[in-house]
């Protein structure tokens, strides 16, 4: 298996899936001659021409709203959001159309559309291109929830995304496009909703995804130092939501935190909390503590934006709360 | 090539169905509010009373195959395009034999055999998916065509501008129709809107931009055919702005109180379906009493739609759970 | 005092502060010479003329980013959104302006500015037009989050919300316009962040919000018949928090189910739960439950409308699960 | 009423310092790749050079009570309205003395005493704030007046659109002036917008719009100056197109490939501050040594600002959770 980043593995699992189906097709800003501003659409449009490597105006309710219109019309479009952070400004076309429009037109209506989108924080970019709205999406019925850490799982999943007949955020963290890894070559498809067990452990389980998880896969390094074994899983999306593959490690470690990036207060580690509490009350040794960003706008200088995102050091001081 | 006899005739019947479709519209309108104090009917409920020579003339500036997407207020507009009015009112109803399965209401009806992609209820938010219906069909390279209906309120949302600038960018096959019933609620166009004349507003564009009097349906169908025309041949995007007048308030719950008697007055002696009877009489394409038989049956028509919807059922309860998401396909978990 | 109406609590309210500074000033749809889809603003237009109660094109972003500007320049606006599913449209304006501009400027900028949007559902409104969305703004740093039940609330909530310096977003329930309650005439504040305990009880406390307050006080009542105390805690806001109120009667009932009217999954209910579980695990008898919404976007239909949105019975049941 | 001779020599000396703005911006944005490659300076970094005829013509049509709100590319804008580099170059540091307390970055400058009503990182997200601060000068019956500064690429967002026909329906006075350097990151102005030339924009909400020469600092001083009355005598908004050109990439990580070397080079012989320097010599309002040693004046001011900035502290940590929320007020909690 080749080693690619999950940059690569994202232009490939795109490359792929629309060799493969004609009606997938990509839009947004600078996707196309500039090749994407994060570099991940790079030759598509050489290879797949204007038509479906399509360049937009700076107007993402226009975007998502057009990418919605070609779906309900049959097509596959995969819509990248230069960040996230403008997600914000389509909201109501993500809400309030992309994602309602099956039910309330009673199951005649498709929109088999992805919304790819950068986002994360760590790199000074300040209070208003930084933000992490996996909890925003997840809270809205109807849109698939989908966050990949890996290269394998960038294209893995990518795949099925644009495959599913629903409507997918794909959530990808500016932080990790460098990052390197196996990656198969061809079909590799991975299915939506099915965490991952990223370290076996037997004294906690950290519940996390994207950039999240290498943080806490190194507080899991630090915690072994002493002799305390942390279990990872790797939800790798919040809807579907994998509860079995949680539940199962919680049941056997009797533990459990949740590492999430975003704001703490109410962002996803709640509904973790909340259903652990629910199903695995008994099977609980300790409360299920949450690791979360500061409940602050992201502050440009760099110390202060370190210390409001979560590093290892703050995850294992949380599990030596209850371990 | 027809004769010009026969071609006459065809014109005739054509008109005579433009006049059925919008005496059917109004009998369905005028049903309603009876039926809403009954309990019958919930929800907002927005008529369409007045306007129904803009939908009607639109219709049937379409082919088939081509598509409309529209507003809440669109009652007239899926029965112009040859919905059952039976499923209409069912959905009215709430009823599982309507157009949407008892899940849309008033606002949200839907047919994708006649190419009817939808009403949506959040002002402005549907014409972006307008333009991406163009795109489709440009993508394809198929010849069809999307009318695109809103009101004027909707002019002055962000996404008429993105949607208008996107449509021209790609010379995507949309005709945008803003129907022009001089309020938004309470809030009349020049309260609401910088530039009077919302015909104006697509010079922002370069596309081209006309006013057509909304009341009269042969008018608007002119209009409307030649937009329709122009975009699909290749031509790219039209805005049509339909100045017409909503006899009723905006909702059923509206008394509408902000338009003077003598506003609605004028309006009413411009009320397309008993002018266009006269059109018709005088121009010899009917006869008076066909003119009755079809005020006659379209009349019975609603009364048996409205009593398709009553014998209709609810949705089953575990209907509550299905559309959310597309049924589990082949091969992985939602994948 | 004298028995009135949300509507006219919060009529009250906004008279009462436009006449005490004359920096307040309303603006949104209709809100002028319509009075308010919910004549909330009845009578404003004609007492402090057009440039004070400002009628808007239908531009929600518009809306939201002028009164952001107005108060940053000095003024105190206060906007109306005709209802919360429009707040979607201007999320970028709410989450990214409103919200972070205090912060990012290190200080030196201020948005006093109330932001009211009536939402909720029950009145068959269908998938668009029938959210609540407090779990999405109380998300968000830098904004306040304030929710009203009662008239007198209503009022005195509104008055401390437009003095407020913060940004506020007070959202109102469609379907408590209607409702009386004795109200204190003039002078009347509710301060934010403050909690009631609207029916004492020991066994169970429910803690809930808005117009899920009535359907836990009738669930209250049916418990009370089969001899279960429930203890009845109105939040009155998610942000700020007022978690001593909680806890003080948790510590007291030792169980506790949050109600909310929005979806369950991601909404509020899992931070309160999170919360509980690490302020107060040893005290808790048993897991904290939530009642909340069906995860479907809001159907027409009257009975299947029924079934998405929580009730008495549901709360009742869910309680017995626990006591 | 003074003599032509005195006018002149005040003409003189503010030409002077319009020349001397422009140079310090350039000094100042050159000297930040530097700091950038150094680690010195993070985040995103939208230089000015090639646009500072811009910046510099708006600010001086400004008075002191006049209010500037603008994009994230706007380190030449405070400057030009008066801030201290030292302070702005601290704020690229994250410094506490920065002009956000470090808290902004390069893209979110503040200054209430210059009424510098912020950078904002959102395209187009500021333009309802403009119109916003416009509204509280008409509320306040006060003459002031509001400059809002965007690029060509926010034209295409809904807000633009929101936000010009807000401003000319209440008549506040806003002057637009879009910053037109020809793209959008990668994606030329006629890639996004289906109307070329952007000032024909203001047509749609009947303000007027104009083109200006953006390399030519008085050409735009002019024209702003005159939008400026107009806005301040009650005249309502306008809308100014100033065609400028930036002389590097988007942002310090752009290489910029999608602009031609051919191109560049056109811009570049129309860099707007050695041309304006050549009109002081030849028009007589200044002999080559003054320009020189302005030249070496900012040069050595800018060297103060990173001296400045390199020995000011960082934020105390405890700021991370100051700034969220107001000040507790007296009376009532969070009141
Ligand atoms: C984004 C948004 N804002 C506000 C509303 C509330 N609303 C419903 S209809 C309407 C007026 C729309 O007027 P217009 O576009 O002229 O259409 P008409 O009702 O006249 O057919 C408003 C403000 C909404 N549905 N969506
Ligand atoms: C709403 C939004 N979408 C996308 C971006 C990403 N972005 C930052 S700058 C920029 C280009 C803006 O171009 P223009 O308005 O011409 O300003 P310029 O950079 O040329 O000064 C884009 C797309 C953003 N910041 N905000
Ligand atoms: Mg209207
Ligand atoms: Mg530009």
């Amino acid at each position: 298996m080749a080693e690619i980043t999950c940059r690569e593995a994202l232009n490939q699992a795109l490359r792929e899936e629309m060799e493969r189906d004609p009606a997938v097709f990509l839009l947004g800003e600078d996707v196309g001659l500039y090749e994407g501003s994060f570099k991940v659409s790079r030759g598509l449009l050489a290879k797949f021409g204007e038509k479906r490597v399509l360049d937009t105006p700076i107007a993402e309710a226009g975007i998502v709203g057009l990418a919605c219109g070609a779906a309900l019309a049959g097509l596959r479009p995969v819509a990248e959001l230069m960040t996230v952070n403008f997600a914000v400004v389509a909201m109501d076309q993500i809400m309030n159309h992309v994602a309602v429009v099956r039910y309330m037109f009673g199951g005649q209506a498709s929109v088999p559309l992805t919304i790819r989108a950068p986002g994360g924080g760590g790199h000074q970019l300040g209070a208003q291109h930084s933000h992490s709205l996996e909890a925003l999406f997840a809270h809205c019925p109807g849109l698939r929830v989908v966050v990949p850490s890996v290269p394998a799982d960038a294209k893995g999943l990518l795949k099925s995304a644009i495959r599913s007949d629903d409507p997918v955020l794909f959530l990808e963290h500016e932080g990790l496009y460098g990052v390197k890894g196996e990656v198969p070559e061809g079909e590799h498809l991975v299915p939506l909703g099915v965490a991952e067990v990223k370290r076996p452990g037997r004294d906690v389980t950290l519940v996390t995804l994207s950039r999240m998880v290498y943080v806490c896969l190194e507080a899991a390094e630090l915690l072994a130092r002493d002799g305390i074994e942390a279990e990872v899983v790797d939800l790798r999306g919040l809807n579907p939501l994998d509860m079995a593959t949680v539940l199962t490690s919680v049941r056997k470690t009797r533990r459990a935190v949740t590492v999430e990036e975003s704001w703490l207060s109410f962002g996803w580690g709640g509904e973790l909390v909340a259903r652990l509490m629910e199903e695995a009350f008994d099977d609980l040794d300790a409360p299920v503590l949450r690791v979360g960003g500061a409940d602050v706008p992201m502050p440009y200088n760099k110390q202060l934006e370190q210390a409001a995102i979560p590093d290892a050091a703050r995850v294992v001081a949380r599990v030596r709360e209850i371990v | 090539m027809k004769t010009t006899q026969e071609r006459t005739l065809l014109e005739g019947r054509e008109l005579l169905t433009m006049y059925r479709d919008m005496v059917r519209i109004r009998e369905f309108e005028e049903a309603c509010p009876k039926l809403y104090s009954e309990g019958k009917v919930g929800g907002f409920l927005h008529l369409y009373s007045g306007q129904e020579a803009v939908g009607v003339g639109v219709a049937h500036a379409l082919h088939h195959e081509d598509y409309l997407v529209s507003a809440y207020r669109e009652h007239g507009l899926i029965i112009a395009r040859g919905a059952d009015p039976g499923r209409v009112m069912a959905e009215l109803f709430g009823k599982a034999t309507g157009v949407s399965k008892g899940k849309g209401g008033s606002m949200h009806m839907f047919d994708p055999d006649l190419r009817f992609m939808g009403g949506y209820g959040i002002v402005g938010g549907h014409l972006p998916l307008a333009v991406g219906i163009g795109y489709a069909i440009f993508y394809r390279g198929s010849d069809e065509v999307v009318v695109c209906m809103f009101g004027d309120g909707a002019t002055n949302q962000g996404v008429f501008h993105e949607a208008m600038n996107m449509a021209a960018l790609y010379r995507v096959p949309v005709v945008f129709v803003c129907e022009n019933n001089g309020y938004g609620i309470g809030t009349s166009v020049v309260r609401a809107s910088s530039v009077e004349q919302l015909y104006k507003k697509s010079c922002a564009y370069e596309t081209p931009g006309s006013k057509v009097d909304g009341m009269d349906v042969l008018a608007v169908y002119d209009a409307v055919r030649q937009a329709v025309q122009r975009a699909r041949e290749g031509g790219g995007p039209s805005y049509i702005e339909a100045i017409t007048y909503r006899f009723r308030g905006h909702s059923i719950s509206d008394p509408g109180t902000y338009r003077s008697e003598q506003e609605k007055k004028i309006w009413h002696e411009r009320d397309p379906i008993p002018n266009f009877a006269e059109f018709l009489v005088a121009a010899g394409h009917a006869v008076r009493s066909q003119i009755e038989a079809i005020d006659g049956e379209e009349k019975a028509g609603i009364e048996a739609a409205i009593r398709f919807a009553e014998g209709s059922p609810d949705p089953a309860p575990e209907e509550l759970w299905n559309d959310v998401y597309a049924p589990v396909q082949e091969g992985g978990a939602h994948g």
